[in-house]
């Protein structure tokens, strides 16, 4: 068992857990942040992505033991503040992004992490490749890819106009 | 043939909780006292059981419970048999399966379920799944449908009097069909492969199965499209209790695609072993698992052939095709079975056709409905026959097309096949479609590409979709203080509903959208409820949803008439008012409502409570709305590495009148992107001992954001007449048409070169091979 | 996954302490590979010894002619390196094309090289550059690392501290991924010594990566132009049903020309 | 899965012939075999698979299917491996008098199933060619030690 003290979306959390124990299931058992998903076992479809640290990773291949003290987390339900979706969120829905629902936490983590990445500005070519590490089976990603950008565009990342109104 | 106008898309209802974290899916819900369960599955495709030995795994940290088949049948357990055979939409007679949800002393497919664990944790349970010591006898195996019919094939059931086919469907007329391929001036022949493939939802099936002692009732928490239906399987042919025993709770779902439309064991185990061990049990399943206890969809191998004219008139298709149910007959395996024939003649006037299937049992995962069910596996049949008969004839495959196309003056129209098109103007989508796609500048196109030494190919494809099965009911309830919910029997599980319908209702009602909750996937909330799947909740809920609003009005009006002291007769609805015509005196709806509630007053005659219920039905088997359209797609391959990219893809779709256009073109994008898939990288494949060799994402690739195109989608209304609000089915729309779209295409570009045929998925692999076979093919010649 | 305990090591010494106390251990790096085996339950050692908290493991330096990359670096440490980028600009392109970015944030050029996976990309870099293995006892030249399929020659309980890239001329990488893996199907690792070439592939090799020398002698006799159409069809290479040998051999030839086309 | 292969040892196929029924020389040749013991018509064997990260034990049983000394043996075996799945197969390997010394070819049909099979494809047809050459690689180095110490 290993005693750890987090920094979980601007909140401590000390928690006692398994030596076994992935961060994903850290984070949707004992903290109760059930908005990371688990959709496969292989590191393959991205809908565990949270932030580590500043930097995305798959939460599913991450052992929560192996976490420095005071190590920061961010998770969707990190994302909106007092209510007040992100810009990125807000992108999402006006942009149809989502239909399940699954994927999204995952996708919404990246997309804002990938805007935050290239103030220099976005593409959708850019957008299409830095998605490669989560898979959606809903939306064939064309109003995902739409909604980054548009997400982008309102975080102040340079897009071009053509590809946010497409 | 209109475009639809629609107000500015700001979103759905439904998508807050999904985008800060707060959606619910099964996995998310934590029970007190909740166990864990852990499958034991068959590591054989085909094999005797002489022994199952559980002591260690029975001993191990956290087992609560090791439970086999034998132990279903000694709790008196039933079977699962399927949720209908052919017979029931008037085809043969046929051998179904009854699967115990734990097998005794056979396993038919690597994957059956051989015994469950219940213990405190979900590691504690797996790892004491894996100290299950079984000992398997093998048997011979046999995964392929055609070889499965060969006379020394191994067989699966014993008391199955065809060996090992189920049954065998034939459609058409097959002498008429002689007849016209006997005086055709062409004929050709094809065989054509729809591979197997992993519907994967990406949220993995998951369930918990609750059992309340004190009132003997089970309640199962389950990712499904289906709730009413699961409770149906599992009450009567599993528990063998009353319905009202059994609650089925589908709370988010992420992602159905068919493979969720029918219950699984796990379903019925984890409600039987919760009330062995008297606590919830939980079980989700990891990716592996699911590629391998899933159902799978398509499937099927043809052999094709068209006979015509030389100048382009179809005049006959013949077919006969092999479809690989797997182990056993299971679920809605029936649907695609019936459209994977019913749909072959499409948007076509074929005068004669001759269609057989054959089902076949073979040791691999059962087949069932994945979306388009059918219909993507008859559509790559016609539309593969109709560019290869363009080829041969030397005619553009447009104008082939356009010959053979229904006119819509000739509708109604009745198929060969059966199935009475209402409405829809095939060839006018056809022409639109060249036009906004410049068909006529292909030629620049393909020249252009030359120069960078790529090949370029294009095709047009036509599809046509059945849409709107069974029956339906929506219900609309005041509640005591005016606001309203909508109880649902579909299912939504991304499709938008509680947005569209609600929007409907707000509409119809003039209430304000937030004052609407919309309710669906509890078995104790909703009467009764057929859930969603092959693309029928648009017209079955919103008709029904009508007709619920409808009859809530009507007694509104029975109130209005008493408070407005009017006659009934002179009541009318409008704006949200009730009004006696030719007075101005009114009362809202709303007001109504909540008279409705009152302690006292009127109520106590008309009955407390104001709500509504409607019902829409349509036909088994003959559903009653055609949702159509037409995919343009360009692509270009890399004649030296065979790599290939879908460089244009344009959508055309007639979904009736349209509900929401932005919801619509979301449809249309994901199934064109689970149709690219199957195109170009998926496919379960088996070894030939009958080992699932697909197991993981890492070999089972689903298409990413790189691999798709930009879609333009559009669409056009041509109203449907066969309901009242004019819509036709979205669902599956753009997976039945992109499979062939792209691999017609493909071919384009590279059948210069001497590529007469690829078979699905063309990976890039499959392509520079046959590119390297016909090259040693033109050095020899 | 099976119970086990996670020993964070501070220092090189204790992990490797620990790991020969433990009798049943395994390092444990980014744990990209590792954690999935681990999952499915086909690996399950006893103890991990984690190396991420081990000061100086990670991190990236130039010194001379060498660039000395720490083993605990991430791939996304690499692909951002100014030192990388002036010095070996494609080890930066080639961390790029490994999986994704949540991987990269994760996966490190230590755990990639000591698993010698015949499909990723790491081992043909230092194959080609000839870099050297530095380990917590020893350093080890890469024509002596690589032993063959998932084999180096680190002893069971040795750990890989740092490698030393020779600085090149000219390098380049091109990868034919795997669709759904992401892994190099083949990968193609060209560098250029003043005359001398050299060609690292990975992703093809039956015994894991290996040097093309059929066209490194080619470069060196006839320059780029030489390295056309060489007949790759007697190499030994992987062949299964996914990817058949014959097309290991056509994709590393177009590989090769690919990567030389960078240069 | 198929393997199959062949090479030539320079003792005469009686001495060849001995070796593949002797299970101390067996032992020493299967990569990874923890333990091997004569059983009536076979052998008992735990064997440790690596494959990178991978490790599995399997333990199983070999039956001698046929013996024609000193040409033509046939071996067929099963292995469970626990989580990992199991292996089952046969094989033959065939002696033929060679220009100094004995050619000894094989031929073997591996069926791998479970998780391996599911998960490990990119891995399995590899290494078990590659256990398949570490096997008569060692056998044919055990026999060529034994030349050099009984000459």
């Amino acid at each position: 068992m290993t005693t750890l003290t987090l920094s979980v979306n601007g909140s401590t959390r000390r928690v006692t857990t398994e030596d076994r124990t992935l961060l994903v299931d850290l984070l949707r058992g004992p903290l109760g942040l059930t908005g990371t998903h688990v959709g496969c076992d292989t590191s393959q479809c991205g809908a565990c992505v949270v932030r580590l640290n500043g930097e995305t990773v798959k939460s599913c291949s991450v052992l929560a033991a192996t976490l420095d003290d005071g190590a920061m987390v961010e998770t969707i339900e990190g994302v909106a503040s007092d209510g007040a979706l992100h810009p990125m969120q807000q992108a999402f829905s006006e942009c149809h992004a989502l239909q399940c629902g699954f994927c999204t936490p995952g996708f919404v983590i990246t997309a804002i992490d990938m805007a935050e990445r290239h103030p220099e500005g976005l593409s959708a070519a850019i957008v299409r490749a830095e998605l490669k590490g989560n898979l959606c089976r809903c939306t064939g990603y064309q109003n995902i890819v739409a909604a980054v950008l548009q997400g982008a565009a309102a975080m102040g990342v340079p897009v071009p106009e053509r590809e946010v109104s497409q | 043939m209109t475009k639809p106008s629609q107000p500015p898309f700001t979103g759905r209802t439904e998508d807050r909780r999904f985008l800060t974290g707060a959606g619910r899916f099964v996995d998310d819900i934590e029970l007190g006292r909740q166990a864990y369960m852990a499958l034991v599955l068959s590591t054989h495709a085909h094999a005797e059981i002489r022994g199952i030995d559980t002591t260690t795994a029975a001993a191990m940290p956290g087992v609560l419970a090791v439970l086999t088949g034998a132990d279903v049948l000694a709790d008196g357990l039933g079977p699962v048999p399927p949720f209908f055979m052919p017979k029931l939409w008037g085809g043969p007679d046929g051998y179904g399966t009854l699967r115990p949800i734990l097998v005794t002393d056979h396993v038919r497919c690597v994957g059956d379920r051989v015994a469950i664990v219940i213990a405190e944790t979900r590691d504690e349970a797996r790892l004491a799944a894996e100290a299950v010591d079984i000992d398997y006898a093998p048997l011979p195996v046999v995964t392929g449908a055609r070889a499965a019919l060969a006379d020394d094939a191994p067989r699966l059931w014993a008391d199955c009097p065809t060996g090992n086919l189920s049954c065998t469907l034939r459609l058409g007329d097959a002498a008429a069909t002689a007849q016209a391929f006997a005086q055709a001036e062409v004929t050709l022949k094809r065989r054509l492969i729809s591979p197997r493939v992993a519907p994967s939802s990406l949220e993995p099936r998951a369930c918990i199965g609750v059992h309340d002692a004190a009132e003997d009732r089970f309640t199962l928490y389950t990712s499904s499209q289906d709730p009413h239906g699961f409770r149906a399987v599992i009450a009567r042919n599993v528990l063998k209790i009353a319905e009202s025993r059994l609650r089925v709770v589908s709370p988010d779902v992420g992602g159905g695609f068919g493979l969720k439309a029918h219950m699984h064991p796990e379903d019925a185990l984890v409600l039987w072993a919760a009330r062995r061990v008297g606590r919830p049990v939980k079980w989700t399943a990891t990716r592996s698992e699911a590629l391998l206890t899933d159902t799978q969809g398509r499937g099927q191998e043809v052999e094709a052939e068209i006979a015509l004219d030389r100048d382009g008139t179809v005049r006959g298709v013949r077919v006969e095709a092999w479809h690989n149910l797997g182990a056993y007959f299971w679920g809605t395996a029936t649907p695609p079975i019936f459209f994977s024939l019913q749909l072959i003649p499409n948007t076509y006037t074929i005068p004669a056709v001759d269609l057989t299937t054959h089902a076949v049992f073979t040791n691999t995962a059962p087949m069932s409905v994945y979306r388009g069910a059918g219909r993507p596996e008859a559509t790559f049949v016609i539309e593969r026959l109709m560019d290869e008969a363009a080829a041969e004839i030397g005619m553009d495959p447009a104008e082939l097309r356009l010959r053979n196309t229904i006119a819509p003056e000739a509708m109604p129209f009745t198929t060969p096949t059966g199935m009475t098109y209402d409405s829809g103007d095939f060839g006018g989508m056809i022409r639109i479609a060249l036009d906004r796609g410049d068909w006529a500048g292909f030629a620049a196109r393909r020249d252009a590409a030359k120069g960078r030494g790529r090949l370029r190919g294009r095709s047009i494809t036509s599809y046509v979709e059945v849409a709107g099965v069974m029956n339906e009911r929506m219900e609309i309830r005041f509640d005591p203080d005016g606001a309203l919910s909508i109880i649902a029997g579909t299912h939504s599980h991304g499709q938008g509903h509680a947005t569209v319908f609600s929007q409907m209702v707000a509409d119809w009602l003039s209430v304000p959208l937030d004052s609407i909750r919309y309710v669906q996937g509890d078995t104790d909330t909703v009467l009764i409820g057929r859930g969603t799947f092959a693309a029928r909740s648009s017209m079955l809920g919103g008709t029904a949803l009508m007709r619920a609003k409808d009859a809530l009005i009507e007694r509104a009006k029975d109130m209005a008439a008493i408070v407005l002291e009017a006659d009934r007769a002179a009541v009318e609805f409008s704006d949200g008012m009730l009004r006696v015509t030719g007075t101005n005196k009114a009362i809202p709806l709303t007001e109504v409502a909540k008279l409705y509630y009152l302690p006292a007053g009127p109520a106590n005659a008309l009955g407390i409570g104001l709500s509504g219920a409607g019902t829409a039905a349509g036909k088994p088997g003959a559903a009653p709305n055609y949702p159509n359209g037409v995919i343009l797609c360009e692509v270009e391959v890399d004649p030296e590495t065979g790599a290939i990219v879908v460089d244009r893809m344009l959508a055309l779709d007639d979904v009736g009148r349209v509900l929401n256009s932005t919801i619509c073109e979301g449809q249309i994008h994901g199934g064109i992107a689970q149709g690219l898939g199957q195109a170009l990288l998926e496919e379960v494949t088996y070894d030939e001992d009958g080992q699932l060799t697909s197991g993981s994402f890492m070999d089972y690739g689903l298409p990413r954001a790189g691999h798709m195109p930009h879609i333009e989608s559009h669409l056009l209304e041509v109203p449907c007449t066969t309901n009242p609000l004019g819509v036709k089915g979205i669902g599956e729309s753009g997976a039945i048409g992109a499979p062939v779209a792209i691999v017609n295409a493909i071919l384009d570009a590279v059948r210069p070169l001497g590529v007469g045929s690829l078979d699905m998925p063309v990976t890039q692999v499959r392509l520079w091979s046959a590119l390297r076979a016909a090259e040693e093919m033109r050095g020899a010649a | 996954m099976n119970t086990f305990d996670i020993f964070r090591a501070s220092t090189l010494d204790g992990a490797v302490a620990a790991f020969r106390d433990h009798g049943d251990a395994m390092y444990l790096s980014g744990g990209m590979t590792l954690v999935p085996s681990m999952k499915s339950g086909l690996a399950a050692p006893g103890l991990l010894v984690d190396l991420s908290a081990i000061k100086g493991l990670r991190g990236i330096a130039r010194e001379g002619n060498m660039l000395r990359i720490g083993a605990l670096t991430r791939f996304s440490e690499i692909i951002a390196s100014a030192d990388v980028a002036t010095a070996i600009p494609a080890l930066g392109a080639m961390a790029a094309k490994v999986a994704d970015r949540h991987v990269r944030n994760r996966g490190t050029l230590g755990g990639s090289v000591a698993n010698n996976d015949p499909a990723s990309d790491f081992p043909a870099a230092v194959l080609a550059l000839g870099a050297t293995m530095v380990t917590d006892r020893r350093r080890i030249a890469a024509a002596d690392y690589f032993t063959g399929l998932f084999e180096t020659a680190l002893e069971a309980d040795e750990v890989l501290a740092a490698l030393e890239f020779p600085i090149p001329d000219a390098a380049a990488y091109a990868k034919h991924a795997h669709p759904a893996s992401g892994y190099a199907v083949a990968g193609v690792f060209v560098a250029r010594f003043g005359d001398d070439w050299r060609v690292g592939v990975t992703g093809s090799g039956e015994e894991g990566v290996f040097r093309l020398t059929q066209a490194e002698q080619a470069l060196q006799q006839g320059g780029i132009k030489a390295a056309e159409g060489l007949n790759l069809g007697e190499l030994e290479l992987l062949d299964d049903a996914t990817f058949p040998a014959a097309f290991r051999a056509a994709a590393i030839g177009w590989l090769l020309r690919d990567a030389l086309a960078q240069l | 899965m198929k393997l199959e292969g062949s090479f030539t040892v320079a003792r005469p196929a009686s001495e060849v012939w001995a070796a593949l029924n002797d299970p101390a020389v067996l032992g020493a040749a299967i990569p990874g075999c923890e333990r091997i013991e004569q059983t009536e018509g076979g052998y008992d064997a735990t064997v440790a698979l690596k494959i990178g990260p991978v490790k599995a034990r399997f333990s199983g049983q070999v039956t001698i299917a046929e013996a024609y000394s000193p040409e033509r043996l046939v071996l067929t075996g099963e292995g469970s491996g626990g989580v990992a799945g199991f292996a089952r197969g046969a094989a033959t390997v065939v002696l033929t008098p060679a220009p100094g010394g004995t050619e000894v070819s094989y031929e073997a049909e591996v069926t791998i199933g479970g998780k391996l099979a599911q998960i490990g494809t990119r891995l399995i047809a590899s290494t078990s060619r590659k256990l398949a050459e570490q096997f008569f690689a060692s056998l044919n180095a055990q026999l060529s030690t034994r030349t050099e110490a009984s000459t």
